[in-house]
């Protein structure tokens, strides 16, 4: 195993069932507003988030526009969840520094905020829930040097290149090579936009367009799966090592399987809960931590049966 | 006060596969009425548009008024030289007013000349309107008027550029013939002010009545020109077709003692259609006369299913028949050659062949839905033989053909479909002497195989030839029927002006003649 | 003849009555879809909440605005989404890269929409491509020049905090005393007023001026139009450049709410922009349409999607039934203009 | 008069000329683009990647192909890209979830798109809907229910590695041995067979049959037609139902080759099909268009995709170029076209 940032902390549920039981009379809505809604991560971020709201009680909404472009549509997803007249709200800004008067409202109207996924560029949120995507990659992008030897021709295959996750994950990895592995070369980097289909299409030009390339790094669970497919497509299974991120049915498979290497996950499902629970401190009046770093880490064939990184992994 | 005013001459002009024009040549002076005539396909519209602007010509010189070779580049050029034209086909804008589309391109504006107005624009549009006492609302909606409303739309669009030269390509196609005394009486006066009128028509009885001199055109080439005045029809025909042709005397079409094919009762469809009665016995031409509105269209349609009725009956060969869609009519032997060939009858972006099989693709039908395209072919080339339409090939787009051999094709399909009852709506609109006349030896033949023919037209000749029952409407009841014996023009001007509010002073002026 | 005009008053009346029906029908809708959101949540007529109904519907407005011409015409405009985010990144690279006047800035992102559409025009109408294809290609230049110039990050206008008032200030705000009592200081945004504004000039453009004449009489019959001597090429080009302007504005009023030009933003919005104008009863056929059913069909748009919100109706239900109640309000639309 | 039919075999002789004229165009496109990126990289003709090029074109060629009639009849179906998820979440639904014979679920997966198809049929025909709306209205409902079905999660086909092979496997290979031992045993997969038959299928609809004269007709002349007797009701929606078909033959192609059902993907995907189609020389006013040309358009965007990744173009850059050889090539045969 590759345990990250070290410790392995007990995790001490902060909602008794006596909370619940205060909690549920009071009737606490808290909207959680996210980056997006049909994208797995998402979903498993929903699920702790649903996790958190049984163990203590409250209601929850769900959602978030539908690709990660969509600033405004987000803002206005903000604006209605104020409307509708929260106890808290826990929000994963797509653009930080837009949303800041929305957060300014939500602070006038006594509205605690907890962030997640990514920080928002102000004070105003109490805490945030967060996985450290340059870092992340980074672990990555060690990964992949340590697997190829530390040297060699590498790609990248990213979901977006405007979003954050997008931006820093690349960030992240090419960074990294660049000042670590100087015989290492990123010989492309291509967005498929989360779209498997248009990934593979992308992964396999260029997996084509440089025969000599050893490894591969597909930065979130659509871009992955179509390094996946275009691998298994050219039958060069075990040919290139195939990093990837996240988790989902398909690339744990692959994994078992030895197509993949391994992948880093964050924690979604921790984030979703950790989040939502942060929120119901803040409205208990406890003391949060600022920053709940729910961590990520790297699994591969040998430890994805494990114990820690199991409840890590979605399907 | 006979200046020249246009000189054409040595005019060429080619479309992909068709030498539409070559060396044509036409004069026209200030205050004539100068008639332009020949066979359909002849070239008289493309010769038009080229000094209209809308074509650009391929080789030859227009000299306007002394000034040698001007370059006519596009409508507005033309306009701004002083030449106007009403097309063969209707060129409205639906969606807007009558005012609007009189002066659609010369608005009159109001501030930083940007802004229109819409007070003026009505009242100047008034004015042109009740010079051709035409009551109608300049701000009413021109897709709401009927064909021959909107014709007349047309020429007060035209009246109002107040231009030196006015060109009407088929002016009369859709009027009836109080509407064209009153073009005729507007058109003597222009000449009176020194306008040059260029007069299109098929009517070559009109000519006689209006045209000063005569110029025919035969496949593109100049043949003559000739004074109206004593030239005899005959020659000027002749020299259209280039032979004689089959004129004969309209044979006086004997009672009908068949059965009756059609039986309509009590059909009524809002105020258009007020509770219509009629029959059609196997193998008569009964003939649909009216003014312009008069609701024949709207019984047409009505019959074949194309509009919805709100009550009647349609009994075909005795027997009821229910006709919701035309899809029904023609299961039940009903064809229907509607008035507006671009809009109803053609697609005129499919060639020859697709449209004279369109309504009868189901005999040309193999398994799987495959279409036999060698018999379908061979349909064609029968129908484009049959008919004399001129056309390259059965591959040729229809919307490449001149207009009265569209007509044909529309014909040809109704003919390839082979239905026993056939209702023509204005069949010979816009078709020269000679596919008329084939036409309505067409139509007799049809008659003697037995099919019932309902003929729509506004040509009370046309009407007093072909028919042997005659049927006047007016504000969409059937307001008198005649035997073609008993039939005039007088009287059936008489029964077409009954109106319900106590007849017209018109009516009464024909019923006194 | 002294009855030279048998039916003047009463027909414009009869008229007027009809478009008023049409008109209504959208307006119908909106207001069932108010009263029934209002019932459903007390939150929904919240002075914030429909604050921020308006808000979020000025950027579709306004695109829709200016694609009401282009549909009248009969064309499609599908680039207004990313022209839109082309000119918020214009704006940001004048105002935040080249340290020009924020209203320099404000010019320069109007003038890219303005341009973007002028070249649509002299495409569909002088290279007579068809107006799908010349906006679809112009769909993806937009969106690539937006991602190339910007260098695919969030341009951002933090050293000029009056850039954001344009559209999120109150300054024009006229009623200003009465809410803010009431409503803790909480204005009318200008993003409204310019909203309203745009659609006056639309409308003052399309029923008043010679432009809007042509607008209609080119999506009834554009050859007929032709044959009249009007140079339909040249007036084509100026709707296309029209429609162009309005998502210019729309660009500089979005990066002004999200105080960020974002480049990855737009596309799509094209079609919620052409579904209001469709759910405002302009035919996509050409030759009819009114300003005012695209605003009533933009804030149907928008009342649908916040009151989905306000309701909690899951997010894969709320595409359901905005894509079911489109069709259904076009379809009575139908059926009434029928009868 | 003789010559009453003066140059009949030349005509159509002349006729034919200019048609396969027309579909030189795209395919001369097509022909440049493959020389320039043949030579700007070694890489670009090597067997797995024209493979690739050809795997790529088999969803949206198939799209395409649907899109076709539809676009003939002078209609259009923003709803494929949608359709073809729904098709693949239920093909999904029957094997993985209610575990159903793969050939039910192929079943069950396109007569999905052909319902959906049908329904946007009789929206467009009986209730007089206009298309764009229909089939907009059509795309969100069928997003949602995908999303709906699937609960926003993929539906992965593992249980039945059989399914996969329909697009990957190469089981109708028949230049199978050839290439075994140059490459690697990588043979032809079956989703490009799958498309050229679909073209034949298409092509054969389209010029041999009742449906394709009157897919013709319909984009012609509608009102004529109808006035013929023709059924217009029945056949239009005959065509947007064999489009939808096509669109659910897509999407079981897409959860084949990704052996899973992705229920949020597929918007966007019809715009690709659609410049296809135009790409290919089909007029977007309708009444005409051929098969050949949409296969030739479809390979068009493919290639121009992939030459420009093989080249490692940045993407931005990438939807730029995009969009201009789009506008480019219609203009060009725009111009052929009127000559
Ligand atoms: N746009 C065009 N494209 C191709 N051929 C054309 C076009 N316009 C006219 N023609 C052809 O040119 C010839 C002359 O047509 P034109 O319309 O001038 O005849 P016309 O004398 O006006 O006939 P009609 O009396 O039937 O209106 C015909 O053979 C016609 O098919
Ligand atoms: N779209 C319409 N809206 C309103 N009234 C109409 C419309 N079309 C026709 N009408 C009216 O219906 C009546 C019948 O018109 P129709 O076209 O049937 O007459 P017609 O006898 O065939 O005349 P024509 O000789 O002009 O063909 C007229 O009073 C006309 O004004
Ligand atoms: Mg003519
Ligand atoms: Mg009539």
């Amino acid at each position: 195993a590759y345990p990250q940032d070290g410790e392995e902390e007990e995790d001490v549920k902060y909602c008794t069932e006596e909370i619940k039981a205060e909690l549920e009379d009071q009737d606490i809505y808290i909207p959680v507003i996210s980056k997006g809604f049909q994208h797995q991560f998402w979903q498993a971020v929903k699920k702790g988030a649903e996790m958190a709201a049984e163990d203590c009680g409250v209601e929850i909404t769900f959602e978030g526009p539908e690709t990660e472009a969509m600033v405004d549509k987000q803002l206005d997803m903000l604006q209605t969840a104020l409307d509708k007249g929260p106890d808290a709200i826990v929000f994963a800004a797509l653009d930080s520094k837009a949303a800041i008067p929305m957060l300014e409202r939500a602070e006038e109207e006594g509205i605690p905020v907890i962030a997640f996924d990514s920080g928002v560029d102000s004070d105003i949120p109490l805490a945030t829930a967060a996985t450290d995507n340059v870092a992340a990659a980074a672990l990555a992008a060690d990964m992949m040097a340590e697997l190829i030897d530390g040297e060699g021709e590498v790609a990248i295959i990213a979901h977006d290149q405007t979003s954050r996750t997008g931006i820093d994950r690349v960030d992240g990895f090419t960074a990294r090579m660049e000042e670590e592995y100087p015989d290492i070369e990123i010989v492309d980097t291509q967005y498929g936009a989360g779209d498997q289909l248009k990934s593979t299409d992308l992964a396999k030009a260029i997996i084509l367009a440089h025969p000599d390339i050893k490894g591969f790094f597909g930065a979130n669970e659509g871009s992955i799966i179509g390094v996946l497919n275009a691998v298994v497509e050219l039958q060069m299974e075990g040919e290139i090592v195939v990093i990837g991120y996240d988790s989902g049915v398909q690339q744990m498979e692959a994994i078992k399987a030895g197509i993949e290497a391994g992948a880093i996950t964050q924690n979604p499902v921790g984030i979703g809960y950790k989040s939502v629970e942060a929120a119901v401190m803040a409205l208990m009046g406890e003391e949060i931590e600022e920053n709940i770093d729910t961590g990520f880490f790297w699994y591969d064939a040998e430890n994805i049966e494990a114990e820690e990184i199991v409840p890590l992994l979605y399907e | 006060m006979s200046d020249t005013l246009v000189l054409m001459e040595g005019i060429e002009k080619s479309f992909p596969g068709v030498h539409a024009l070559s060396q044509a040549r036409f004069e026209l002076l200030s205050g004539e009425v100068h008639a332009l005539v020949g066979e359909n396909g002849a070239g008289k519209s493309t010769l038009m548009k080229i000094l209209a602007g809308i074509y650009s010509k391929d080789a030859g010189h227009i000299t306007f008024k002394n000034r040698p070779d001007v370059h006519i580049s596009s409508p507005r050029a033309a306009q701004n030289l002083g030449i106007s034209m009403i097309h063969q086909e209707l060129n409205l804008m639906p969606h807007l007013t009558v005012a609007q589309n009189i002066f659609i391109g010369r608005e009159p504006r109001r501030r930083w000349n940007f802004m229109v107005d819409d007070k003026k624009t009505n009242s100047m549009a008034l004015d042109y309107l009740q010079m051709l006492h035409l009551e109608l609302d300049p701000r009413i909606k021109v897709s709401e008027l009927t064909v021959a409303k909107q014709q007349m739309v047309e020429i007060a669009k035209a009246l109002s550029f107040n231009s030196d030269v006015l060109i009407m390509d088929e002016p009369t196609a859709a009027l009836t013939d109080t509407e064209i005394d009153e073009l005729f009486g507007i058109i003597r006066s222009l000449r009176q002010k020194g306008v040059g009128i260029v007069y299109i028509s098929h009517r070559l009885e009109e000519l006689k009545k209006i045209a000063d001199r005569i110029t025919v055109m035969r496949d593109g080439n100049y043949v003559n020109t000739v004074s109206a005045a004593t030239a005899p029809i005959d020659q000027i025909i002749s020299m259209m077709v280039g032979r004689t042709i089959y004129e004969a005397a309209p044979e006086l079409p004997e009672a009908n003692t068949q059965p009756i094919v059609l039986e309509v009762k009590n059909l009524n469809r809002g105020r258009l259609i007020k509770d219509v009665n009629f029959h059609l016995k196997q193998g008569e031409i009964v003939g649909f006369a009216g003014l312009m509105g008069a609701g024949r269209t709207e019984v047409a349609r009505a019959i074949f299913g194309a509009d919805p009725v709100d009550s009647g009956e349609i009994y075909v060969e005795g027997k009821r028949v229910h006709i919701h869609h035309p899809c029904d009519a023609v299961r039940h032997g009903i064809g229907y050659l509607s008035e507006d060939r671009k809009r109803y009858g053609l697609t005129l972006s499919m060639d020859v062949e697709t449209n004279v099989v369109l309504a009868s693709f189901r005999n040309f039908l193999g398994a799987l839905g495959i279409v036999k395209r060698d018999k379908t072919r061979i349909v064609a080339q029968n129908a484009v033989e049959m008919l004399s339409i001129r056309t390259p090939s059965v591959q040729q787009k229809a919307r490449n053909l001149s207009g009265g051999n569209q007509q044909k094709i529309v014909i040809a399909k109704w003919l390839t479909a082979d239905t026993k009852i056939l209702i023509f709506d204005e069949p010979t609109r816009g078709i020269d002497v000679g596919a008329k006349s084939e036409i309505y030896k067409l139509l007799n033949e049809l008659a003697r195989q037995g099919k019932g023919i309902i003929m729509i037209s506004s040509e009370l000749p046309e009407i007093l030839r072909m028919s042997h029952r005659v049927i006047v409407m007016c504000e969409g009841r059937i307001s008198g029927e005649l035997n073609i014996a008993d039939a005039t023009q007088e009287k059936i001007m008489y029964f077409a002006t009954q109106r319900a509010n106590g007849g017209s002073a018109r009516a009464d002026v024909a019923a006194a003649d | 003849m002294e009855k030279s005009l048998p039916i003047p008053k009463n027909f414009s009346l009869s008229l007027l009555r009809s478009e008023t029906a049409r008109r209504l029908l959208a307006f119908g809708a909106l207001i069932i879809l108010i009263i029934a959101f209002s019932l459903l949540s007390e939150n929904f007529l919240r002075f914030n909440n429909v604050i921020g109904i308006f808000i979020a519907t000025a950027v579709n407005g306004v695109l829709a605005l200016g694609v009401t011409f282009v549909i009248i015409t009969g064309g499609i405009d599908l680039s207004i989404g990313t022209v839109m985010t082309f000119s918020a990144v214009m704006t940001g690279m004048f105002i935040a890269k080249w340290d020009m006047p924020i209203a320099v800035g404000v010019m320069g992102g109007i003038l890219t929409g303005t341009l973007a559409g002028f070249t649509n025009g002299v495409l569909i109408s002088w290279m007579r491509v068809p107006p799908f294809v010349a906006t679809l290609g112009m769909m993806y230049v937009a969106k690539g020049l937006s991602l190339i110039l910007s260098e695919l990050r969030p341009i951002y206008f933090y050293d000029t905090p009056l850039f954001r008032e344009i559209a999120m200030g109150n300054h024009f705000n006229i009623f200003g005393q009465s809410f803010d009592i009431t409503y803790r200081g909480y204005d009318i945004p200008n993003a409204i007023w310019i909203l309203f504004a745009a659609a006056i000039v639309g409308s003052f453009l399309l029923s008043k001026t010679i432009l809007g004449r042509y607008t209609f009489a080119l999506g009834s019959n554009a050859e007929a139009t032709r044959l009249s001597g009007v140079k339909v090429n040249i007036w084509k080009t100026a709707v296309y450049t029209v429609c162009g302007t309005f998502a210019g504005l729309g660009g500089v009023l979005m990066a002004s709410r999200l105080n960020s030009a974002q480049p990855a933003l737009g596309q799509g919005y094209e079609l919620d922009a052409i579904a209001a104008v469709v759910i405002g009863g302009t035919a996509l056929t050409g030759g009819e349409g009114t300003i005012l059913g695209t605003i009533i069909g933009a804030f149907v748009m928008s009342v649908l999607a916040n009151g989905l919100r306000i309701l909690s109706v899951p997010q894969e239900w709320q595409i359901v039934v905005t894509g079911a109640i489109l069709v259904v309000v076009v379809y009575i639309d139908i059926v009434r203009r029928r009868q």
